[in-house]
């Protein structure tokens, strides 16, 4: 039998795409959809999927938990143990087409959440915590069980498929985003599953990452000392556990946290002044084993924006356009010019060198 | 541009020449060479005759160095007189050459002793120079018996240089033993019993008293039948040009460490002058080729109007025959102190003075012993040396550390 | 221009440099053809001080050669810094030996003179003693000239 | 009991040209020349197989092998456990060997592989594009704090930097020679790492190398004074020594002369025995006392290292000293290197490094505080690939000792503790000293680690990592041969093809 994602460790190649509104307008997910068609050969029809930023106004103050379930047994289980720690605020299927292109489909549902004070002031830690700790205990411990996504007013959607059709199938077209994000897979060693597709998710993070890093069991091995729990076997996975653990719990910028995962050359930073040059070396001291390896683009999304981040060797392709207030950024070129036909201003950002877009101040 | 004139084409000329140009490119050298052959050293001759070496290789320097120093030899021309108030020299050619500065390079001449008789041997011959050898060479044969007349350097290399060409070699000298101006009689009797043993015949404490024909006679009354005849009594320096002009003279040239003689601008370097030896502290003549050497050099650096002495001259003599070498240097005064070594087949004795090595000599083993030669040069006292381990074996190991170190690890 | 130096702090005294040098100048391309069974005449020679320190001695390629000066046959010279001796010149009088204030001329067992050369006349093409100590105690480097 | 020699000096007479090197070079007089027959004669019985003179011999007409002469075959009794007993059974003491663990037990470093990209991501090549190696040592704060300007404070705890992950270790001022010590000071510096001084103090005159240099207390201290503390990168307490964990050192009278003697701060030509404990540490609490007076001697300036055997709960006395404040960890594993030790100890006491080392690491992840301390493990590092192994299973740095000997020119005869040491190293003998000149030896040292930086860059390269600290603990990049389901457990590697 092939092992599944969490059983081995997957290798895969694919594609990235986003696009992000810095006024905060939001726009519907057709664009975002069809600029993964030209890319459709950097899939392998075993992964696709979306995060959408902004999608859930009316909900904005909940944890909007995407879930897959085995079947109704583990869903209870599940909802059982949610029960424990949450308010559940709303629970309801995730809407979708039914296509040829997308079988096997487990039960999808959206659980809006709202943590129970009198559990937090028990456990003595933030809303985030509790939510991050009842995520992993589901996705470690709860077989059939599988939360992909758990921020606020944002959410993952993902399946095995390719990515325009995991989109359509989704019905992407109906949730408006002031941010997309959305990946293609192509996993060399598995059949794919459904909880493996990207984005990967941590409360309001999410990566897409095309690449395969050669840093993973260093960063992996490290970032399980507090906490964390690599179950996928993924690089998405640990590259979003490092977000959520320099950004969240170290409270580095996003510069900073940059700085540590595609960490500049020593040589580059021997030269820069004083300053800077104690603040860089400072990091790659602290956070070694935080430094990513090996090819990657991501695409990390956030409450209020996104960074772009290559690998800083730029060993994968990543280009990034700009028209108007908005920012695409995409594994091709085509990609972009798909979402935005007359678009000027396109480039390709240097390896290591983060491309941050923000959503102005109150936009949303 | 200066105008040099050398009188003498031997290896002082051409250290004068050397040495002008060290310190002159421009001037004008003008080189009067009595003899038809560009420089060579007049000891060759006997290793010419000994098949050791050859008329092309004996020259002593590139056949492009008169051209590449830009000095013009006139060859086959004497020069008779100087003019040192004209600062000028006359020539056997009736001409006359100017000179702003001119070295005496005249070297030195056989000397023969009036000998009664010697007018009726048909076969006679000095043995100085390349025509000399050649004229011997010519008139040797595989049966002629040889006389040579004079056991000193001359005449044993010349003995040494018809050795197998000949059928009987017979050396003579008043002095009771050979060698007698460099060896002791205990370093004598070894290099005669060397010589003996190669077939070299001996009559010491005597000479010829009287010729007649191929047939000598001498003092002690023996008659010695020859072929051919050698006259190597001796040589005396040519010192006539300058005294002529007006320059003190005794048996040499008198110089100084600069090789000046008294006459303005006019030097004088090699055998032809007496000079300093700071080993007796005395004036004579060395007639020895690397004394010549720095001589004519010093000179010509002097004459180009550079600044150079040559103030540490010693006797020495390195010469050896039949396998057998023999070093000395320096001086034995009376009074000074001697270590000796010796077996049958090396002599080492080691003169010291007033905690000074002041001379040695040195027969059969001859290695290192510049080391000796340099203590003497130098007049290194012995308080400063291991002389215990130098008196085994020349060594650097014996001299100071600070000698050694300046030696070893830094430009000499 | 660059001469051989000995550290003698670093020597040994193992006396590899003078079978190194022996080698080297023999014109053989074996080593134990060229010196098994024979007499050496090395151009290197190591002394031993009364201290026990060893160190070797070779031609110091003077300013002022007395080695030069000296040779009745003309058969020395300093070229481009090296003194050379051209054996073909050479009688074997030894007047180099006599006047050598270092003793690093020395007699080849055959009656000529010989030196180092710096082993630019043979298939070394670097000194050979250099190149053979095993202790970098025999280098050859640029230290200036005398004064 | 006279046995038959263990080696035999085989001369090739028709090769041999008399140059008596060989002669001069033993220390253990086996070669002299007889001048009667004009040939080079042997005494055996005296070699311990150094290879000086076959090195040296410019004719290659020597070799030394190993004698045929057995006693009667037994896959119980070997030879060597035959002579020991009568050795014993002659002098009533015990055995001291030199240098590491000769015996066949397993060395994992060999059944490990490294892995290398293919296809699906690319190798990186070293000579087109920049490759790190500089590590820092010492321990990481577990939050980062901020200026009142909201920059990063960046100061740290003291950390020691090196351009490699690899070091010098201890091997002591009197048990090698001045010379040793000159080249591995000088090395470690010209190659921005550190080396040992081991427990014999510091010469006054590597002084001057303090930047890269490792001053080490252990428990004789001898030579720890104020100055000396303050004179390196780091201070080392060497608690054990993975050649003989659990016993102390000893330096024999004959080798405490001239500048030892001074140096250890002893009287001239007596012993210098370290206890096998610290007399001032008999718990971890004591240790953590230690570690915190070296740090206010020297004002919290430099990082304490705490250097122990890998002995059996080598994780939980990791875990202990982790916690003690002490900011490196240095394991020492069983094949380590010594320059004397009681045979049974060396060859029996301890575990090997790897083992160890995986275990250490894996206990600080599991308790959270892998970033209290760094880890540097010694004990048979013996090349790139070894270095490269141990930092995938989790070491910081590398410690190399013997390796570093082999290029000063150690042939591992294992002869040390005679002081006899043909190659300069293990020697006080002021002849034998001068053998090894700093000048080579720490150029060789230096070429060493070239070599090995280059060789860790291609590895890494291959396995598509540019940077040091992504292949640290990266256990992906491994996998076992022919290990057991325990053994790669430990090690915490998969089995190649899994």
């Amino acid at each position: 039998m092939i092992p599944l994602e969490g059983q081995v460790r997957i290798p895969s190649g694919c594609a990235v795409s986003a696009m992000i509104s810095r006024d905060g307008r939001r726009m519907n997910g057709e664009s975002i959809i069809e600029s993964m068609v030209p890319m459709h050969d950097r899939s392998n029809g075993l992964g696709g999927g979306f995060a959408a930023y902004g999608i859930y106004p009316e909900y904005k103050d909940f944890y909007a938990l995407h879930i897959f379930f085995n079947d109704r047994q583990c869903q209870s289980e599940c909802m059982t143990l949610l029960r424990e720690y949450f308010e559940i605020v709303q629970d309801e299927h995730i809407k979708v087409r039914k296509m040829p292109q997308i079988t096997d489909e487990p039960i999808i549902r959206r659980v809006f959440v709202s943590p129970m004070q009198s559990v937090l002031r028990h456990l003595q830690i933030d809303e985030k915590e509790l939510v991050v700790r009842i995520v992993n205990r589901i996705n470690a411990q709860l077989d059939g069980s599988y939360v992909f996504s758990c921020g606020k007013n944002m959410g993952a959607f993902k399946a095995v498929g390719f990515p325009e059709d995991v989109g359509r199938y989704y019905r992407l077209e109906e949730y408006e985003a002031y941010c997309w994000t959305a990946h293609g897979r192509y996993p060399t060693n598995t059949p794919g599953w459904w909880g493996g597709a990207h984005p990967f998710c941590m409360l309001d993070y999410s990566i897409v990452h095309n690449g395969e890093i050669s840093s993973y069991d260093a960063n992996r091995r490290f970032i399980e000392m507090y906490g964390y729990k690599c179950t996928l076997q993924t690089d998405t996975e640990v590259i979003t556990y490092i977000a959520d653990y320099l950004l969240r719990r170290q409270g580095l910028t996003l510069e900073e946290t940059a700085a540590v995962i595609a960490a500049p050359f020593w040589s580059t930073i021997d030269a820069k002044p004083e300053a800077e040059k104690q603040m860089y070396t400072y990091l790659r001291n602290v956070f070694p084993s935080l430094l990513v390896t090996g090819p990657f683009s991501i695409i990390l999304g956030f409450e209020g924006g996104l960074m772009a981040l290559n690998d800083r060797l730029k060993l994968r392709s990543m280009v990034v356009g700009e028209q108007g207030d908005m920012v695409y950024i995409a594994s091709e070129e085509a990609a972009i010019r798909v979402m935005a036909p007359d678009i000027q201003n396109i480039w390709s950002p240097a390896g290591g060198e983060p491309v941050i877009v923000r959503v102005k101040e109150g936009a949303f | 541009m200066k105008r040099y004139v050398i009188i003498g084409n031997g290896t002082a000329a051409a250290g004068c020449i050397e040495g002008i140009r060290s310190a002159d490119a421009e001037g004008s050298i003008t080189v009067i060479s009595a003899e038809n052959y560009p420089v060579y050293c007049r000891p060759l001759i006997s290793y010419y005759l000994e098949k050791k070496t050859d008329l092309r290789r004996m020259h002593y320097r590139a056949d492009s160095f008169y051209a590449d120093n830009h000095a013009d030899v006139r060859y086959g021309i004497q020069a008779t007189g100087i003019d040192a108030a004209a600062k000028e020299i006359m020539l056997d050619n009736g001409g006359k050459l100017p000179y702003d500065a001119l070295c005496v390079c005249t070297g030195s001449a056989p000397f023969i002793p009036p000998m009664q008789g010697l007018e009726t041997v048909q076969n006679k011959f000095p043995f100085m120079t390349i025509d000399d050898a050649l004229a011997l060479e010519k008139a040797v044969t595989p049966e002629s018996r040889v006389l040579i007349i004079g056991a000193g350097l001359i005449g044993l290399k010349c003995a040494e240089g018809l050795h197998g060409r000949v059928q009987q070699i017979t050396v003579c000298d008043l002095a009771p033993r050979v060698l007698s101006s460099i060896l002791d009689d205990k370093c004598a009797a070894m290099m005669q019993k060397h010589l003996e043993a190669n077939g070299i015949r001996f009559l010491l404490g005597t000479s010829a008293q009287s010729f007649s024909g191929n047939s000598a006679v001498m003092q002690n009354g023996e008659t010695v039948d020859f072929d051919v005849l050698v006259l190597a009594v001796g040589v005396r320096a040519n010192t006539a040009i300058v005294k002529n002009a007006g320059g003190s003279v005794g048996r040499g040239i008198l110089v100084d460490d600069a090789c000046r003689t008294n006459l303005p601008d006019v030097y004088a370097a090699g055998d032809c002058t007496e000079y300093h030896d700071i080993s007796s502290d005395s004036v004579k003549v060395m007639a020895l080729m690397p004394n010549a050497y720095m001589q004519g050099h010093t000179a010509g650096v002097n004459m180009a109007g550079g600044a150079a002495l040559f103030d540490n001259a010693i006797p020495m003599n390195s010469i050896g025959f039949f396998g057998l070498h023999c070093h000395t240097a320096g001086s034995q005064p009376e009074g000074c102190e001697m270590y000796e070594e010796a077996d049958d087949s090396h002599i080492k004795r080691l003169f010291v003075r007033d905690g000074r090595l002041v001379g040695f000599m040195l027969i059969g083993h001859m290695h290192r012993t510049g080391i000796y030669t340099a203590l003497i040069r130098n007049r290194t006292p012995l308080s400063e040396v291991d002389f215990a381990r130098l008196k085994i074996e020349p060594q650097l190991a014996a001299l100071s550390a600070e000698y050694r170190d300046h030696v070893l690890k830094g430009a000499v | 221009m660059k001469r051989i130096y000995v550290k003698e702090q670093w020597c040994l005294g193992c006396h590899l440099c003078e079978y190194n040098c022996a080698f080297a100048n023999s014109g053989m391309t074996d080593m134990v053809k060229a010196l098994r069974g024979k007499q050496i005449y090395p151009r290197i020679q190591v002394e031993t001080g009364a201290d026990g320190v060893t160190y070797a001695v070779s031609c110091r390629h003077c300013t002022d050669p007395l080695c030069v000066k000296s040779c009745i046959a003309g058969a020395l010279s300093k070229k481009d810094g090296v003194i050379e001796i051209d054996h073909e010149k050479c009688v074997g009088c030894l007047t180099c030996v006599l006047v050598c204030p270092y003793g690093a001329v020395i007699e080849d067992g055959s009656g000529v003179a010989q030196k180092c050369e710096l082993c630019m006349k043979n298939s070394c093409g670097a000194p050979a003693c250099v190149k053979g100590c095993p202790n970098g105690a025999i280098v050859y480097e640029e230290r200036g000239e005398a004064k | 009991m006279n046995f038959y020699p263990e080696f035999e000096v085989v001369r090739n007479d028709s090769r041999c040209i008399r140059c008596r090197v060989c002669e001069r070079q033993c220390a253990n007089e086996v070669h002299w020349y007889d001048e009667d027959g004009k040939v080079m004669l042997s005494d055996e019985s005296k070699c311990v197989n150094c290879q000086r003179c076959v090195t040296l011999c410019p004719t290659r007409a020597l070799k030394i092998v190993k004698s045929d002469c057995r006693l009667r075959e037994n896959a119980n009794y070997s030879d060597q456990t035959i002579k020991e007993i009568y050795r014993q059974a002659e002098t009533g003491g015990l055995l001291l060997s030199s240098m590491g663990n000769p015996n066949p037990l397993p060395v994992y470093w060999d059944k490990i592989l490294i892995n290398a990209s293919q296809v699906t991501n690319p190798p990186i090549d070293p000579l087109r594009e920049p490759m790190e190696t500089r590590v820092f040592l010492g321990k990481k704060p577990e939050r980062i704090t901020r200026n009142p300007d909201g920059t990063l404070d960046t100061r740290l705890a003291p950390q020691l930097t090196l351009s490699m992950p690899v070091m010098f270790s201890a091997m002591s001022y009197g048990s090698i020679s001045y010379n040793a010590h000159a080249s591995l000071a000088r090395a470690a510096e010209a190659l921005g790492i550190c080396y040992n001084t081991g427990e014999g103090g510091l010469h006054e005159d590597f002084y001057r190398y303090g930047k890269n240099t490792i001053v080490q207390v252990a428990s004789g201290r001898f030579g720890v004074h104020k100055d000396y503390l303050e004179a390196g990168a780091a201070i080392e307490i060497k608690m054990g020594q993975g050649a003989k964990p659990g016993i102390g050192g000893h330096l024999p009278g004959t080798k405490a002369v001239g500048d030892v003697s001074k140096t250890r701060m002893i009287p001239e030509g007596s012993d210098a025995i370290s206890p096998a404990p610290h007399h001032d540490i008999y718990s971890i609490e004591d240790l953590r006392q230690l570690v915190f007076s070296l740090k206010e001697a020297t004002e919290y300036r430099l990082p304490v290292i705490v250097k122990v055997a890998a002995v059996h709960n080598i994780a939980a006395i990791a875990s202990g000293i982790a916690r003690s404040g002490a900011d490196i960890i240095a394991i020492d594993g069983f094949r380590g290197g010594t320059g004397a030790a009681p045979t049974r100890i060396r060859d029996n006491v301890g575990i090997p490094i790897e083992l160890a080392l995986a275990a250490v690491d894996k206990r600080l992840r599991d308790e959270g505080i892998r970033n209290n301390v760094s880890i540097v493990c010694g004990g048979s590092v013996r090349s790139a690939a070894d270095v490269v192994k141990a930092i995938a299973l989790g070491a910081d740095a590398c410690y190399i000792a013997t390796a570093a000997c082999l290029a000063m020119g150690c042939h591992l005869c294992r002869s040390c503790h005679t002081g006899k040491c043909n190659w300069g190293i293990a020697t006080q003998r002021p002849d034998l000293v001068k053998r090894l000149n700093p000048d080579i030896g720490s150029q060789r040292l230096i070429n060493l680690m070239d070599a090995w930086r280059h060789e860790i860059k291609e590895l890494m390269g291959g396995m598509g990592i540019n940077s040091i600290e992504a292949l640290r603990g990266n256990r992906l990049m491994l996998r076992g041969v022919g290990l057991t389901e325990k053994e790669l457990a430990i090690l915490g590697i998969s089995h190649a093809g899994e």
